[in-house]
């Protein structure tokens, strides 16, 4: 369960006064004793990550904290960022920053608390600065908590304190723009460069524009039940497109396409487009309904909607997924339905034209399938408690 | 952050509200509350008077507080203090209830009755390491609705924010 | 892996001009309903640890922190003390303190490095206050890397900087009175009330009484082969009798009582104990060796010495035990061999007349014993990655 | 804590000390000079010249450095830097060489000839998540030989104390 291990190192002596004496002691003997034949000594180096590609997958430890960016195609592990517990995790464009937003106190459980965003090189992973933050909701990390503009100039941190505003940082100058109110609603969605917008307790969405000085904050119709019926806070979500999916507990999807005014599209049943009945809200109805930790994920280009689904009642949302849906999000059918081996917790999709799903199961395995034909392509053992993301989404 | 001193008054009108109204209907006015405007009405999903019990209390049992199905953990979520070296409505020595709790309704099995139980959390050490993790899902909400999300660490205020247990205190009827 | 999992509370509302809004619009359908046959509502209290007895014993988690007190007769978690990674327990006299050295950085993995002794109520396992430290070794924690006398008054922590010194702490003014450099030895064994013996690079003890203000170092003549067969850190001892077993990787047990004059009795081989050759140091040979995490626990009363042992070759110390083998230190010979099911990391006894012995496996299962039949008493599962202490040894 | 900067000396001088001596001579030396005085002369046990190979060298592989059995690894005790993104001798990113090392001994089952391995550190991010955990406790002493004793955290002195992961980095032929 802990996977610190003791190691071997060695400090080789406590003063230099004493080496000289054991050189002078040994030093004609050994000198006797050099190999020139001997190949040169190796250097102690660091690595630099490779270039980024389509196909690169963060693991992300929710709880405990830390990060690891790994290679979906072999399945290798290329480096580690830390981070404290509960922490979130967002990139730059094209994964050229890693950005941490997290609450650290300064004596473990204990002392000052220090919220920031914390700055990653995306090549060299070295610690470039840390922003300081007003604030920042502490709870077990969802994505839309902390969010990055499309061009990666702009961090959005949603917080709760309990008051929810959301905190606005510039990630050019590193600090803190604004702060910007937000009654009644949570999270961040980006859209574009601009501005976010939040799901909020009525069933309606809240839209800040970012452009001018004084952002105003533009209130949706209701459209979802948010009493009998809500929308998953991993809503999956586009931050250059604004494409986005609201998907309810019992199924239903609420298309969507943020921006300075949201578009927001008829919804359509998940169980309908497989030719099923659509879920009841019902208490003790049984029916196939999505769930998991991170239960969705859209292949931008083809509008593939994967979505892990499980047979149970109502408010069975945080099951895992013993069946993987994969839906045309554009004719709204289920194109393939696939049975999983072991239950699945979270999944994620890369976003080129030979895409890889990444499925997190509960046995601590990562699963990579072609999100094409949904072969296997690898599986990474005991990766320990993490769910995938894929970057710069 | 702000410290929250709205403890014995939260629950003292929870209580008072959920005197004769479903956990359900407390639920969506507090919910309602949190949007300061406009207040549109959400209708909900038509449902009949007499509901189904939900999969937790149809399994629910009196006899074990150290099990995730005993019946007064209808909506708990995370590691059962009773495993802990505290009680159904005690903290382990060493740490501290959390200043705020949320207030279910569960159905006792032994009388059938609806008793409103408040789910506070006990702040200080790390996580208690035991077997006796539970995650109730009825009704658990997203974080727009944070009056009923499980995810939130409500040990704001205090001067740990360390998550170690939960505990069910029970308030008394509902019905 | 990890176990902090997400929980439901309750904040009931942002404001209390809203409270009074909702008060208004039901009180007059509330009041109506009011259960005069209610019972009394509960209130949320705290427990405090049940008056301490000779069966408790904590099981520390050597690298991520915490430890749990348990109560040995029912297995019962009793509470937790919090502690940062790579941190040291020790009690005060009859547990009515529990003191913690540990290393904090300010910022998680970076930042300020703060060490310090946090000293908690032993029954109450509230923080009282912390000791602030000039350093401390940080290293996979050894039982006697931190140490507290038999009175409960001083505090000895190793530290290395690398030079090697005793940091001693006065625990009833919860402060440090002075550093003893302690130059090729390690660790602190205390004896008694004034003093600690440290085990050295040469196979000698150091030895330091604390009556004086200047504290002289008394060096033993060279006992065991540093090199070829060191004895263990974990090397058995009690701080109230000064008795002592030193034992080798290959198992000769150097018997000794510590004090200002330690005594250092003649080795003995625990396989000649049980009939067999002794061990032999070359490698490539076999025989029966002790091993594990904590390999050693000593009923004092009896003078019964419990040891994990297994079939290995030289420097396999660290190979958990498959046999339990059972001493009698007094007759120098095995009274009892025991197969122990699953293979075990880590052993303690009790010091009653009626003694338990915990053995925690490499299942992490923690199995109690009656010490002197050997019958099994209780079972814990899962208890995750740590090591059993009787505290006030 | 001291800021260690003995790293390219003691491994310059390791190495030379090391170049025709047995590794477990030059652990003795070096354990020796630990103890300031007196220095008591410790008679080893007495052992043939030609001593057996260790468990470790028997079972000693040159193909997989993701693997504990890799030759090189005969005296590395921790997580391999190899299966976190380093290599034998590289450091993941973001991560830091520690400024010491110890300098063992393994045999090369290829050409059965002993080269001198510098145990190298990464030190920055919490220890790496990875099945790649090794302990080759040939000759790792207790804690007052600290010179070969693997339980200490030597990334001290750099800004970040948290181990990472361990490298094998290849000096150069030790006969």
């Amino acid at each position: 369960m802990n996977h610190y291990r003791s190691r071997q190192t060695q400090q080789v002596t406590r003063r230099r006064g004493a080496w000289f004496c054991v050189t002078a002691v040994f030093a004609a003997a050994i000198a006797a004793a050099a190999t020139p034949a001997a190949p040169p000594p190796e250097v102690s180096d660091v690595a630099v990550l490779p270039p980024s590609n389509t196909h690169r997958v963060w693991l992300v430890e929710l709880y405990s904290g830390q990060m690891q960016v790994v290679d979906g195609d072999s399945g290798d592990l290329l480096g580690s960022v830390y981070s404290s517990s509960l922490s979130n995790f967002a990139s730059g464009r094209s994964t050229n920053r890693i950005y941490v937003a997290e609450s650290v106190w300064s004596k473990g459980n204990r002392g000052t608390r220090q919220d920031m965003v914390t700055v990653y090189d995306g090549t060299t992973l070295k610690l470039l600065t840390e922003i300081p933050l007003p604030g920042r909701v502490y709870m077990a990390p969802l994505t839309h908590n902390f969010a990055v503009s499309a061009n990666g100039a702009r961090g959005y941190v949603y917080n709760m304190q309990p008051a929810a505003s959301v905190i606005v940082t510039d990630l050019a100058t590193n600090r803190v723009l604004r702060s910007v109110d937000i009654p009644g609603c949570a999270l961040a969605f980006p859209w574009g460069d601009n501005g976010f917008s939040s799901l909020c307790g009525n069933g309606s969405l809240a839209t800040v524009s970012l452009e001018s000085p004084h952002p105003a904050i533009k209130r949706s119709e209701v459209f979802f039940d948010a009493e009998n019926d809500p929308v998953f806070d991993e809503s999956p979500s586009n931050r250059s497109t604004g494409r986005t999916f609201f998907i309810s507990y019992s199924g239903v999807v609420h298309p969507a396409v943020l921006g300075a005014t949201p578009a927001l599209e008829a919804p359509w049943s998940l169980q309908q487009a497989a030719g099923l009945q659509p879920a009841s809200v019902q208490n003790g109805t049984l029916a196939w309904r999505p769930g998991g930790r991170l239960p969705f994920a859209v292949h931008g280009p083809s509008g593939r909607l994967y979505v892990l689904m499980h047979a149970g009642e109502p408010w069975s949302h945080k099951k895992e997924g013993t069946e993987l849906w994969v839906a045309d999000s554009k004719e709204r059918r289920i194109v393939r339905r696939m049975t999983l081996p072991t239950a699945v917790t979270a999944i994620a999709v890369s976003q080129d034209a030979q895409p890889l799903l990444y499925l997190v199961d509960v046995k601590e395995t990562l699963t990579i399938l072609d999100a094409m034909t949904l072969e296997e392509k690898k599986k990474v053992e005991q990766v320990r408690g993490v769910v995938p993301y894929v970057p710069d989404l | 952050m702000a410290k929250l001193t709205l403890d014995a008054l939260s629950e003292k009108y929870a209580r008072r509200l959920a005197g004769n109204v479903s956990r359900r209907s407390v639920i969506s006015r507090l919910g309602a509350l949190l949007v300061a405007a406009p207040l549109m009405p959400v209708l909900p999903v038509a449902r009949s008077e007499a509901e189904e019990p939900s999969e937790f209390t149809r399994n629910a049992q009196t006899q074990d507080p150290k099990k995730c199905s005993y019946w007064r953990y209808c909506g708990i979520g995370g590691v059962l203090c009773t495993c802990c070296g505290g009680g159904v409505h005690t903290c382990p020595a060493g740490t501290t209830p959390s200043p705020t709790s949320w207030v279910g309704t569960c159905v006792n099995p032994d009388d059938s009755k609806s008793y409103l139980i408040a789910y506070r959390d006990c702040c200080g050490a790390l996580a208690c390491r035991t077997k006796c993790e539970c995650e109730a899902t009825d009704r658990d909400t997203p974080s727009y609705r944070p009056q009923s999300d499980n995810g939130i660490v409500w040990c704001l205020g205090l001067s740990t924010m360390a998550y170690h247990c939960s505990t069910a205190v029970l308030l008394g009827s509902a019905e």
